[in-house]
């Protein structure tokens, strides 16, 4: 049987899942970490932790929450605490193992900006901000970026510095307060970037079949760092896509299912 | 405590120039209060609230606010809040002051505000620029250690407006499922207002629920659907599409501007409110 | 998560001079696992626990004990706890460092443990005497205010040991009722052991039930009657008779002595404890 | 109906009990304030709102309870919540209406000793120690003290200092960092003492009836100082003494029904 046919933005997400392990205590941030989480769950994973900011610890929902804090997720968690606490015991704590971190943009030391583009006071952009994420940059004993590749995206220099990556790189970091050891990989829609061991910088260290080497340092705002040997990763299974896939269908479902507003039918 | 009109409520506690905050996280958004500050024409608040949600676009889009404390500020699941924005990128209606933490620096300055303490420490903002353009985040010294940790000020509004599910004749209050810091906020405003889907005769309330009890709580309001669009755990999901939908409305000013007025200005209370939108409708000839 | 006997989860993780917290404030006291530190003979452990209660008396007693933190060292509606203090006033059966704290400080050095915080601040020990005889009392100054603060060093025990009502087959464990501090000395521990009533398939908690997750629990061990003669609710009271016949029994060295070789010392385990008194003739003969 | 014969430790609850007010937050300890402000519950302060440093908020008791943490303060509670947040959020957070103390010892400014007698580091007695109490006395709006009087209670000159009362008077509080205003009044098994208005020393205001003003003196260990008009004291009503011996009564019956372990009868 012929692999099917899939998209960039699959074999991110497929990518994304498969640096979960099992067991793994994973804080998840909405977009492709979450369906990266939740691919792993349903794949190699059964076991992972998936933890939201929302405060909803060991949750197991069917479909994508839209939001952070949508109501399957507290339906299906193992317990819902307040969000001072998610911040405090949990990730301050230590006991979260892995955080996924998107961008709009970041840095040769997958450092991350998620707050403006353009000066600070006088923004071009003015994005959602950086909200959880700067202490789970700091906290998760270590992080999983996932974002697509692009000279807009991976600029030589952040507008604002949201989440610290490798900082400086060459040990910054870990001469900082920051507890979690940074950036494990970066997943993209072209490959995977890894930090190197001493200088911290980012690696292509995997690209996807079909993407030329060259295409990753095109679509990448600095000289790229490239790996002696780059591997190529393995496309989505049948199995991963299938359930991929499903997760998406039921999700856009859940989604457009009309919101049953029984308050209403008591209105004067 | 006092149980009384949404109307009553916000006219009696809510002022101009105040610092209110609206708390609920992705749940038990306080929709109906909101409107009714709009309604009500307040000006010049300093709004707070970890994140600003459709409720906070729509009223910095009023010209209700001065100024915003916040950690995240995007539509939920959709993109930009375009109202604010606008205001931050062209000072429209209005110039907002913007003081921006993340979330965990918003939690704990809630919770030195319950806890009346005047800081609170987090071990946040490491490697982050938010300190260079945030005076009120700073720093002490351990005592033990001689490390330094990040420090930022209580937190305690004004006025704390929540919604909740439940409340009993007394006016003791019941919230379930995501909590957010709804709690932390409640405790470290000087005056609380409380919406809640119904009351009853006794709240279920489980040993350990989260309770907020009546001498706590300025103002008890029924409203039925207060947090829609948002959600309330066993009453009522997130209506998405109205999310999304929100994307298209308030992208441009004129088409904000219209819909504020037919459904917030236009409308006398929540209910009003509810019965102008589609959703009414269908689910009513669901009913 | 292990799920094991209270012998092997002793034996593996409570090692001879470490800090160790059996906490549970008057409900859900690990009782169970004191008596089987005492009969597995540890030796130089400095005892963590608010209210060191009866549990920590018969440790202490035993010799168990080189130092003890605590906030309130009474037998709970009775009085005295009479061997803590023949270890205070007489050294017997030897001496033992006491840190004293008032509650309020206690619960915030559990609560900057849990957070991974070096100290915690409260508004405490104010025209207290406490701050000259505890060096770890100290102080900082708000950046904002000017005003100083007492602090307390966080609490970071070696091991916790809690007992709770139910842990599920993944190990989860839902506690119910009056819960104290153990949470947060639950999260602020390098290793916790928690002895339960009974393991089931599916916790019937509540949305908002404290719960702790499996991956944070080191060890789980099924103990019926575990926090005998202290309660766990749902399950049994607190056997009041038993906190009053104490008070006899460890008034004198030689009764606490002979009553601790006879029910602790000559038992090999928690049920053979229990058979050993007279309350569980009395009980078994209802059944 | 002559009215019935009463004990001073009757008196003395009674005589507390009547310090609170209907719908009073009342934080409460064991022994003698338990039994006032449960009381004072069952007569003229039926919304009083009792708060067990245990966590339990809102507390509705059918019996005393033994220790600070009964089962049936948490099932009869509208809220229990995790001691930290007590000290925290509710007393600290300047919640709590009145504070209810007992102590060892207690100086002429209302200033207690729960800790040691004699020298803190080769105590005399070691006793349970302050547990809540410091931070109630700093921290409730005011405090009652209730304890009986003798000359080895009331004494010049505290072994140890747990708790603070007005300090070292004439407003040597109102200068501290203490958010409450300290002692309204000290409850004994004679009379009743309140601060004077500007030397904040304690006054005896109130006696009971049968007892003499130079009784009560002549219990305190310091020359005790007596107000130009020293009112009598109600005795008790026959509903008051009625209530507080069926609430004692219940209260014996239930603590010595035996402890129901279930889970013995599944030994193996």
């Amino acid at each position: 049987m012929a692999a099917p046919a899939y998209t960039p933005d699959e074999m991110m997400t497929v990518a994304a899942a498969r640096m979960l392990w099992d067991g793994c205590v994973c804080f998840v941030g909405i977009g492709v970490p979450s369906a990266a989480a939740n691919l792993a769950r349903f794949t190699h994973a059964p076991n992972v932790v998936l933890i939201y900011e929302s405060g909803t610890i060991g949750t197991r929902p069917s479909v994508l929450p839209l939001s952070i804090g949508d109501g399957e997720l507290a339906e299906s968690a193992t317990a819902v605490v307040p969000l001072p606490e998610v911040f405090s015991y949990w990730l301050q704590g230590g006991r979260i193992d892995a955080g996924f971190l998107g961008a709009a943009q970041i840095d040769r030391f997958g450092n991350l900006n998620s707050t403006v583009i353009g000066d600070y006071a006088r923004p071009k952009t003015r994005l959602p901000g950086a909200g959880g994420a700067p202490e789970i940059a700091a906290h998760a004993r270590e992080t999983f970026v996932v974002l697509k590749q692009s000279v807009r995206t991976f600029v030589p220099r952040l507008d604002f510095c949201s989440s610290a990556g490798f900082m400086e790189g060459a040990g910054a970091r870990g001469r900082s307060p920051a507890t979690g050891a940074g950036p494990r990989a970066v997943i993209t829609d072209l490959g995977i970037l890894r930090p190197a061991a001493d200088s911290e910088e980012l690696t292509l260290c995997e690209r996807y079949e079909g993407v030329a080497v060259q295409d990753v340092v095109a679509a990448t705002g600095w000289p790229l760092k490239v790996a002696a040997q780059v591997e190529t990763v393995a496309p989505p299974t049948p199995e991963e896509l299938k359930l991929l896939r499903d997760l998406h269908a039921r999700t856009r479902a859940a989604h457009n299912r009309p919101a049953i507003l029984r308050a209403l039918k008591r209105l004067p | 405590m006092l149980t009384c009109s949404l109307h009553e409520a916000i006219a009696r506690y809510v002022e101009d120039g105040q610092t209110i905050a609206l708390e609920g996280f992705t749940h038990l958004i306080p929709f109906a209060a909101g409107h009714e500050i709009i309604r009500q024409g307040r000006r010049d608040l300093h709004l707070v609230r970890m994140t600003p949600d459709l409720i906070y676009d729509q009223m910095i889009g009023m010209g209700c606010a001065r100024a915003l404390t916040f950690s995240w500020g995007g539509n939920p699941g959709v993109g930009s809040l375009h109202r604010l924005r606008d205001a931050v990128e062209r000072s429209w209606p209005g110039p907002l002051a913007i003081h921006e933490h993340s979330h965990a620096g918003m939690a704990a300055a809630y919770t030195a505000g319950a806890a009346r303490l005047p800081f609170a420490m987090l071990r946040g903002y490491i490697g982050n620029g938010l300190p260079a353009v945030n005076p009120q985040i700073q720093s002490v010294q351990c005592p033990y250690t001689g490390e330094r940790i990040a420090t930022v000020p209580a937190m305690n509004p004004d006025v704390t407006i929540l919604h909740a599910q439940q409340a009993d004749r007394d006016g003791n209050i019941l919230l379930r499922g995501i909590i957010g810091a709804q709690k932390e906020a409640a405790l470290a405003a000087s005056k609380l207002i409380v919406t809640v889907e119904e009351v009853v005769d006794t709240l279920a309330a489980p040993m350990n629920a989260i309770v907020l009890p009546h001498w706590v709580v300025n103002a008890v309001v029924p409203v039925p659907a207060g947090a829609y669009p948002a959600y309330a755990q066993g009453y009522y999901e997130r209506d998405n599409a109205f999310y999304l939908a929100w994307d298209d409305i308030a992208r441009e000013r004129d088409t904000f501007t219209a819909w504020m007025e037919r459904h917030v200005l236009g409308t006398p209370d929540h209910a009003g409110f509810l019965r102008s939108l589609p959703v009414a409708s269908r689910e009513r000839s669901e009913a």
